[in-house]
């Protein structure tokens, strides 16, 4: 491309059974993107970070499995204490050994900037001290299974940089960021994000990729849709429109996507009013909705119709109930809908309005976030089926921001929300349901916002919480499910996607359907799996 | 060959919601050099239309729709715009009718000048050229310096004469370049040009309704009726011995202030309606010597006596013989008319038996403006008392910019007074002080006292029909509704001379002649029927048989209708016909006042002197060069 | 001296020509003369009549577009087709459909908000250049601070924190931020008119502040206000789907705006849609250009001057 | 017969004797005032509306089919920190620190200052936006001046409908069809952003060639768009100018056309226009939210949208307040220029 100057033909390795460099999509840092290293300020931080710095252990988030990573070895020594075991011959790039001071200096630092610890891991933990240069013992305040999955996103900083930092807040680690990952930066300027591979890595030979270039770009509009369809990108996430001819078409042998499925998209009902209270209510709309009209024309096809068990299905279908017809997803079927509505004191009015227990046709509102278009498009399904069974309901689409803030202080009738689709089913289940996520009508809700409040479901998320062991863990999830099919306190329609694009023209072992190995997102686990392509076109 | 040759030249205006109309029709004349021409005619007969033509300065809807102008031997109708610009101002300068708007307003008036040189590749020293000719009207070189905005009125029109003269050319066209001065300033910027001819030797079209003055000036004189030439003829012979029935009533019209009994006449009835088609003589429905034939034949500009006349009567020689020179020369012309037009001084009827309606108290004004950073101020009038009486006219004569206008508008609440009082006696014998009225008050005031503005330029608003400008003060304070509206509007427009009214009523201000917006302006000052009527210069750009006549129609007005009448004006003679007292004013002060005979017969201030001094007199041959 | 020229004959043979103009006089008569005098002027009589198009369809739109332009049916991302002039969107919607009843949107918009914010500031230059005093001090801080507070800007901010985005917020919004320019302009204007003598011959003729306002001084800056208007409309027409396009209009309703932002979002470029993404840019561009045009022939109403040409 | 305008008289309720440094006084009073309601504008507008920075942070990270983390929340807000007192506290702070010059740090580009990011996103819009407005003005003047003196010819018509049309498109959407017919395909220039990603900001001569080949594309979208105003209102004002009778005189004074059109058409056509360009630059900082949006150029205008979008209240505040004073300044200066160019001006009336 005719602007683009500067290292374009500059970097000479790529012989030997590399790839010279791979173009990726957005790095982060907002439209005016700022030189910050810090992996703690993830709201500001650039998408080298990811490459830079490692963890104790690399989640693949999709299967939900924990990875060795800078850590080689876990143990419960009590359902209270978890020791580590580090790896050996891990050197920071500026050639200073790792050990475990760093990795306690990390946590502690955390505990004393409550701003960078994003994940909440204090929460949990009492302590984390050094046991010898290789080894981290952690000590919770409570059994602390539950956090585990959070250690595989807490990035291990050096000791003898950090500790000199005034405030590490405020430390936007620009220059030369030291850390242990693949890759370190090479270049940055607010348009593109260049990252080098770090030769010392301790596992530089799975390493194939000689750079990594990022191209700044703002939420992928129509430019980066252009660009990515002739090719330009190696690997992105975005969304794109009728992917099938706008990309994969176009190079059909070499452009590829996989849109593994996210967070369920589920219809919240307010549950301190009538009648979204009564459970036989609820549980007559299930099948009211045509999830897969809305799969097909608002989501383009691209994502599946979410279980009503809230668990993200088939990646997840391990921890469901064996006997759950179709893994919890429910067909459309207006007529049962209607028979259910009848039956459980909804009848429809001479005028062919639902009525209420009062005897007053049921008449409510209906929010979406306006600018999110999909969503206003599936509002349009969703609106239309409640009112084919003789509701009335207004659609009315907020901007994001009165949406949020009326969502969480409960003034709605009922909305779209997201939940769940984590690997963490603790998180999965206690944000949305557990009542200490929730507030009275008028307060704000941490995320329980429709108000859900059963004790059982508490205790249920409770056992979650402290059982280490996975019969246990499966059997509360089992429970938890047949709470969410049998009371339904919220209703699933779909699973959000995550957008994950990729080109096999340069490099080849991305994950995808028929490899899962990673999530799109899980970058240390991608980058070490690309090989070169076999035939460099 | 004449320098200028104008052949069967008509110009037509086709507005599009108007009836076309042949405001200038089969004009031919020559001018020579050298010559000076005066043009007469009837306000609203098509002089400047005539002018703008000859210039070619015609906008739509105007243009011409026949015949030739030739300026020494090029054809202006047809030619090129390069070859008119060569020849513009080089050989054909001109003075608008407007020349107050002419100058661009936001460049110095050396920069105007420099333009014109610099158009025309005079090289040289601008300001040295320039000063010179603002020397020629009598400006001081600071002159050049300021904004057109910065020059008073008079100012304004001497600097545009020296422009027009800049490039000494061979003909200028004078379109009433001095109306709106006063006599002093008006002699002598005339017998400053008259003076420059003698020494540049160039020719003059001047187009006046200063009778006086033109006939003053001119060598020869052509009278225009009806879009036509009706009379050319040497400025001696017309004066001696008019020959077209219009031009002797015109003629009549006029007479010197200064002479112990003043009479003049007017002509009564009105002008033809140019967008109708006539037959016979335009004049015949006016003129006392019209026979069967002037109905039926269009008569031709034919040689007659030393001239050139349009007029069967005269051409058969069967007009009555008036042979004249003398200072009884008008009333004798004028008696030829109706004695109904007849309109003589006052009688001096001092009784000063009625109360004062108005009172004047010692009344100051004082403007403050800013000029850049400085601040200025004018006393524009300083310690002014006098009454206005029902059944009387004081006239306020005085000076460009001595504070007539001011005293005006003070009087009529417009504005305050700096010091001193106004005071007006109501209806019902209460006394209001006009100085304080405010809001619903100062409109039941002005049901009483109307002014007819100074400027009928700015007096009408452009976007407002003739017939709406009328009917607010009829609805307001007549109470008229409906169809009685257009109807007594009509009246109105009759009484001050603009016949037939329908053809007025629609029209708008731009498609009116300054004499006839100035009748509007006047006829809408006395609609209301007011007690109190402050005229300030409301005739003159009126032709002097239509001034004679408004005149009349005033003087009518005050004795019937028991009017109190401050006539503000630069024209004595009017004084001396309506006036029964006179105020004069100079530099913000009065004077000299008394009753007006005496005023004029044997003025004591030095001011008043000069002021009668400056008045023409045609009839004087000593004048005559 | 030349001789005078033969003999011409009696003024009055071109009586065709007059009785002509005369007969177009009366039946023109019958239309409004405001109109009459637009009419009149080449562009300007384009550009109603293009206007006068748009209304016509934005008022029909209904019986004029085929579709729902909500009913999303059909097979998506289509190109132009027979049924589908333009192609239909990626949620499968009709195209034209949507054109035509986008231009109901966008009419809306101009029109309202260009009345509401000519109305603002007409209502308050007239008033501040007016009465003066200090009316005119307070309202000139008022029209000075409209005029600082960035219109676009704010425009993002309230549309963005306005809890429900209705097209009337929309309008609103376009209104509260667009009145300052004109009040300002009309303003002044004023302040010139306000002592001209036919003002004050119209108090003698003991005409009321308003009336005088409205018949004397309005006429005179009657292109001033068209013109405002004008501007004002088109801002808010442009704003509209400015707002739109930046995803901060009411996804509800259908528009030019809305439309553009979902041809951008749904690959109209990349699935090579080119007629989505055209067409309400045309669109778009020719309301605008109507009014532009129209404003040709304004001058002439304030200016009797140039009525004649 | 021509337009004939009465002389403007002199207001009838001139400000007696008011010394000069009174008035100017005055005149910068006002401009204060102004000033701080803008500014107080700016405080208040932000912050009477409801919503939580933290919340749109995280829920930008985490897009719309993500589930959001309340830790994480909880970690942003403790980093944004929590403004202290009450609105009137926070007022009396946030002037002072406006009249210190601190304008805090931005929420989206923690930990960098808004001065910080003003300063990078400021010359890119200046220069771009700027420039492209002065050459707007320029050409939208002279072939307003054109199609005037020319007046009911075709190039009249050219101009006046070619730029009517041209300049109608709507802006965001040539700029889209630019990019792809310019940049996709042809590939004559850059599709986005205000320089290459090889090359690094600085005043070297090859940056300064990528940012200028960058430019190209949002200046010929705001070049496309930008003259129409300037075109047409200076045809209308010029063609009034013309009509009037010094310029009828002009014409009598045989004066070259073009010195007519010029002195006596352009001259005075063009001093209403001064306003309106004054305040266009003024609001040039504010940048161009729409060219910048589309072509992801790095300006003020996208920054500003940003700070909207992600409730960025320092940044949105200082953005505004450039604006702002941005506008208010070029209208001051305005005012005073126009004295200098409009003789007739009246003073006390400019206010
Ligand atoms: N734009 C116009 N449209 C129609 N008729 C017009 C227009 N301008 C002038 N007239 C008419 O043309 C006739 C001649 O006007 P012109 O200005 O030449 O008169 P004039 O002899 O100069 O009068 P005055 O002495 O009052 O200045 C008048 O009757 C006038 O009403
Ligand atoms: N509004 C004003 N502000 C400042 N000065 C003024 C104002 N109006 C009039 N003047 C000044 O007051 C003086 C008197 O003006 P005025 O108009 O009363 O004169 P006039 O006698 O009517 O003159 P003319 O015969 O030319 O009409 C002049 O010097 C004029 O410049
Ligand atoms: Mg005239
Ligand atoms: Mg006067
Ligand atoms: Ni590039």
């Amino acid at each position: 491309v005719t602007g683009c100057t500067g290292t374009e033909s500059a970097s000479g390795p790529g012989t030997d059974g590399r790839i010279a460099f791979l173009d990726y999509g957005d790095f982060g840092g907002g439209s005016n993107p700022q030189a910050n290293y810090n992996p703690y300020l993830d709201a500001t931080r650039l998408g080298a970070t990811e490459y830079v710095f490692e963890q104790l252990i690399a989640y693949d988030s999709y299967g939900c499995q924990a990875k060795p990573w800078l850590a080689t070895q876990w143990t419960w020594t009590d359902p209270q204490t978890l020791v580590w075991k580090l790896r050996d011959g891990v050197t920071w790039n500026d050639g200073k050994p790792f050990s475990a001071e760093d990795v306690t200096f990390t946590y502690d630092m955390l505990k004393q900037h409550k701003a960078l610890d994003t994940k909440g891991i204090w929460r949990y933990l009492s302590a984390v001290e050094a046991t010898d240069p290789k080894t981290v013992t952690m000590r919770f305040t409570q059994p602390g299974a539950a956090a585990f999955t959070l250690f595989g996103e807490i990035k291990i900083v050096p000791k003898h940089v950090w500790s000199t930092v005034g405030d590490p807040v405020t430390f936007t680690n620009a220059e030369k960021p030291v850390g242990t990952g693949p890759f370190t930066v090479k270049a940055f300027n607010p348009q593109q994000l260049t990252l080098g591979r770090n030769a010392d890595y301790w596992q530089a030979d799975k390493v194939k990729v000689d750079e990594l270039r990022f191209h700044k770009a703002d939420g992928g509009g129509q430019i980066d849709q252009l660009k990515l369809s002739r090719g330009e990108y190696d690997s992105n996430a975005m969304f794109v429109p009728d992917i099938k001819k706008a990309y994969v078409d176009r190079d059909p042998e070499h452009n590829k996507y996989w849109f593994p499925s996210g967070g369920s998209i589920s219809v919240y009902l307010n549950l301190t009013k009538a009648p979204f209270n009564d459970t036989a209510f609820r549980k007559a709309l299930v099948p009211a909705f045509n999830r897969q009209e809305i799969v097909d024309k608002a989501q383009l096809g691209y994502v599946k119709p979410a279980s009503q068990t809230g668990l993200v299905v088939p990646g997840q279908a391990e921890w469901l109930p064996k006997d759950l017809p179709n893994q919890g997803v429910v067909g459309y079927d207006p007529a049962r809908a209607d028979a259910d509505l009848t039956a459980a004191g909804y009848p429809k009015n001479g005028a062919g309005k639902r009525v209420g227990k009062d005897g007053k046709p049921i008449a409510f509102s209906f929010r979406v976030p306006g600018s999110w278009t999909d969503w206003v498009q599936a509002q349009r399904i969703i609106v239309a089926n409640l009112n084919a069974l003789g509701f009335t309901v207004r659609a009315e689409t907020p901007t994001p921001e009165a949406y949020e803030n009326d969502r969480a202080i409960g003034n709605y009738d009922a909305l779209l929300g997201v939940h769940g689709g984590s690997c963490n089913m603790f998180r999965n289940f206690q944000e949305p349901l557990a009542s200490d996520q929730s507030a009275p009508i008028g307060k704000k809700a941490v995320s329980n916002f429709v108000r859900w409040n059963d004790p059982r479901t508490d205790q249920l998320i409770a056992t979650l919480r402290t059982a280490t062991d996975e019969v246990a863990q499966k059997a509360a999830v089992a429970d938890l499910t047949t709470v969410m099919t049998e009371q339904v306190p919220v209703i699933p329609l779909w699973y959000g996607a995550k957008w994950f694009q990729y080109r096999t023209a340069k490099a080849t072992g991305w994950p995808n359907e028929q490899n899962p190995y990673a999530a799109p997102s899980d970058n240390l686990l991608i980058i070490t799996h690309l090989q070169p392509a076999g035939n460099t076109k | 060959m004449a320098l200028l040759e104008v052949e069967n030249l008509s110009v037509t205006y086709t507005p599009r919601d108007l009836p076309a109309n042949r405001a200038v029709h089969d004009v031919s004349f020559d001018i020579a050099e050298g010559e000076f021409v005066g043009l007469l005619g009837e306000s609203g007969c098509g002089k400047s239309t005539l002018g703008n033509a000859v210039l070619r300065l015609l906008s739509a809807p105007a243009r011409i729709s026949g015949g030739r102008v030739t300026f020494d031997g090029v054809d202006l109708t047809t030619a090129d715009e390069d070859e008119l610009r060569t020849l513009r101002w080089t050989n054909l300068s001109t003075v608008f009718q407007s020349s107050m708007n002419s100058l661009n307003p936001v460049i110095r008036v050396q920069a105007q000048f420099a333009d014109t040189f610099a158009a025309h590749k005079i090289p040289g020293d601008v300001t040295a050229r320039a000063t010179e000719l603002l020397e020629l009207v009598s400006l001081d070189r600071q002159v050049l310096r300021a904004y057109p905005h910065e020059l008073s009125g008079g100012m304004k029109q001497r600097v545009a004469l020296a422009l027009a003269l800049a490039l000494r050319p061979k003909l200028v066209l004078l379109d009433e370049p001095t109306t709106g001065l006063d006599v002093v300033v008006q002699r002598s910027i005339l017998t400053r040009l008259a003076e420059l001819r003698r020494e540049l030797g160039f020719a003059v079209l001047f187009i006046s309704h200063d009778l006086g003055t033109v006939l003053e000036m001119a060598d020869r004189v052509m009278v225009m009726y009806g879009g036509e030439i009706v009379e050319n003829r040497s400025a001696a012979g017309m004066l001696h011995e008019p020959r077209h029935p219009y031009t002797r009533g015109l003629l009549g019209s006029y007479a010197d202030p200064r002479l112990p009994d003043v009479q003049v006449t007017y002509i009564p009835g009105r002008p033809p309606d140019l967008s109708r088609p006539h037959r016979g003589c335009l004049f015949t429905p006016r003129c006392p010597h019209a026979e069967d034939a002037c109905r039926e034949i269009h008569p031709e500009l034919l040689p007659e006596h030393g001239g050139l006349v349009r007029c069967l009567v005269a051409q058969e020689d069967r007009l009555p013989v008036v042979r004249l020179g003398a200072a009884d020369a008008a009333a004798t012309i004028g008696s030829h008319f109706p004695a109904t037009g007849a309109l003589t001084d006052p009688a001096d009827t001092s009784d000063v038996a009625a109360e004062a309606v108005l009172t004047v108290d010692r009344v100051s004004k004082r403007y403050t403006s800013r000029r850049g950073l400085r601040t200025h101020s004018v006393d524009a009038v300083r310690d002014v008392s006098f009454t206005l009486h029902p059944g009387r006219v004081t006239a306020l004569v005085g000076q460009s910019g001595s504070g007539k206008s001011t005293i005006a508008r003070l009087i009529t609440g417009v504005e305050r007074p700096s010091s001193g009082e106004v005071r007006f006696d109501g209806d019902s014998g209460r006394t209001v002080r006009v100085d304080g009225l405010r809001g619903r008050a100062l409109v039941d005031y002005r049901r009483h006292v109307q002014m007819v503005f100074q400027d009928p330029f700015s007096a009408l608003n452009p976007t407002r029909t003739v017939a709406y400008a009328l009917s607010r003060p009829l609805v307001n304070f007549a109470g008229l509704r409906g169809a009685a509206i257009r109807e007594r509007s009509a009246e109105l427009l009759e009484s001050v001379g603009l016949a037939p009214a329908g053809q007025f009523l629609d029209k708008l201000p731009h498609q009116l002649s300054g004499g006839q917006r100035q009748r509007v302006v006047t006829a809408r000052a006395l609609a209301p029927d007011p007690r109190v009527l402050i005229a300030d210069e409301p005739i003159s750009m009126l032709d002097v048989s239509i001034r004679a006549e408004i005149l009349e129609l005033l003087g009518e007005l005050v004795r019937n209708r028991r009017l109190a009448m401050l006539y503000i004006t630069h024209d004595l003679l009017s004084a001396r016909l309506l006036a029964d007292e006179v105020l004069v004013l100079n530099q913000g002060v009065v004077v000299e006042h008394g009753p007006t005979r005496e005023v004029i017969g044997a003025a004591r201030d030095d001011y008043t002197r000069l002021l009668l001094d400056s008045i023409p007199n045609p009839f004087a041959p000593a004048t005559r060069s | 001296m030349s001789t005078p020229a033969p003999a011409v004959p009696v003024p009055g043979t071109d009586t065709e020509a007059l009785q002509a103009s005369a007969t177009e006089l009366s039946r023109r008569s019958r239309l409004p003369g405001w109109f009459v005098i637009l009419w009149r002027n080449r562009k300007c009589r384009a550009g109603l009549l293009l206007l006068g198009a748009f209304v016509l369809v934005a008022l029909f739109a209904p019986l004029i577009a085929p579709y729902d332009p909500r009913g999303d049916a059909f097979p998506t991302s289509l190109g132009p087709t027979g049924g589908h002039w333009l192609g239909t969107t990626a949620q499968g919607e009709d195209v034209f459909s949507q054109l035509i009843v986008g231009a109901r949107t966008s009419l809306i918009v101009g029109l309202a908000a260009g009345l509401l914010s000519t109305l603002i500031g007409l209502v308050i230059g007239l008033t501040a250049g007016y009465l003066q005093g200090w009316v005119d001090e307070v309202l000139s801080f008022l029209i000075n601070l409209g005029l600082v507070v960035p219109a676009l800007p704010l425009m993002v901010t309230l549309a963005a924190y306005a809890p429900v985005r209705g097209l009337w917020l929309i309008i609103a919004v376009i209104s509260v931020t667009g009145w300052a320019y004109g009040a300002r302009i009309k303003r002044s204007q004023i302040i010139t008119l306000r002592t001209r003598d036919y003002i004050t011959a119209a108090r003698f003729a003991g005409d009321g502040t308003a009336r005088i306002i409205a018949r004397e001084i309005v006429p005179n800056m009657t292109s001033l206000i068209v013109v405002g208007f004008m501007g004002a409309a088109l801002g808010a027409i442009g704003g509209e789907a400015g707002l739109a396009f930046l995803g901060l209009g009411d996804p509800q309703t259908v528009s030019w705006g809305t439309m553009l932002n979902q041809a951008s979002l749904g690959g109209a470029l990349l699935t090579g849609q080119w007629a989505w993404l055209i067409a309400p840019g045309l669109a778009l561009s020719l309301l605008i250009t109507s009014f532009t045009l129209i404003n040709f022939g304004i001058d002439a109403l304030s200016n009797p001057h140039l009525r004649e040409d | 017969m021509a337009g004939r305008r009465a002389p403007a008289r002199r207001p009838t309720r001139p400000p007696e004797g008011m010394a000069p440094v009174a008035y100017f006084a005055r005149r910068f009073l006002f401009f204060i005032g102004t000033l701080w309601a803008a500014v107080t504008l700016n405080f208040l507008i932000p912050r009477l509306q409801p919503g939580d920075p933290a919340e749109a942070i995280v829920s930008r990270l985490a897009g719309q089919s993500e589930s959001i983390d309340p830790a994480q929340l909880q970690a942003i807000r403790i980093m944004l920190g929590a403004p202290d007192g009450n609105l009137f506290e926070q007022y009396v702070q946030y002037l002072g620190a406006i009249v210190q010059g601190d304008f805090g740090v931005s929420y989206t580009y923690f930990p960098y200052s808004v001065t910080h990011m003003i300063g990078q996103a400021l010359p890119w819009t200046v220069i771009l936006v700027g420039v492209t407005q002065i050459i707007s003005f320029i050409v939208g003047t002279l072939l307003g001046t054109w199609a005037a003196y020319r007046r009911n010819s075709r190039v009249d018509s050219v101009i006046t409908l070619g730029s009517t049309f041209l300049g109608t498109l709507p802006f965001f959407w040539l700029a889209l069809l630019l990019i792809y017919v310019f940049a996709i395909t042809l590939r004559w220039f850059p599709e986005r952003g205000g320089y290459g990603g090889g090359s690094s900001p600085g005043w070297s001569w090859i940056f300064i060639s990528d940012a200028f080949q960058h430019s190209v594309l949002p200046a010929v979208a705001l070049l496309i768009t930008g003259p129409i105003g300037w075109i047409i209102g200076m045809r209308n004002n010029m063609v009034q100018s013309l009509g009037e009778d010094h310029a009828r005189l002009a014409v009598a004074r045989g004066l070259p056309r073009r010195r007519i059109a010029l002195t006596y058409g352009a001259r005075i056509a063009i001093l209403p226009n001064v306003t309106g360009f004054a305040i266009a630059l003024g609001s040039v900082l504010g940048g161009t939210v729409l060219v910048e949006t589309v072509f992801n150029y790095p300006g003020m205008g996208r920054l500003l949208l940003e700070s909207v979008s992600s409730r960025d209240y320092p940044l949105m505040q200082a953005i505004f307040l450039f604006t702002t004073v941005g506008v208010l300044v070029a209208n001051f200066l305005a005012d005073l220029l126009y004295g200098f160019l409009d003789p007739r001006v009246r003073k006390a009336d400019t206010a």
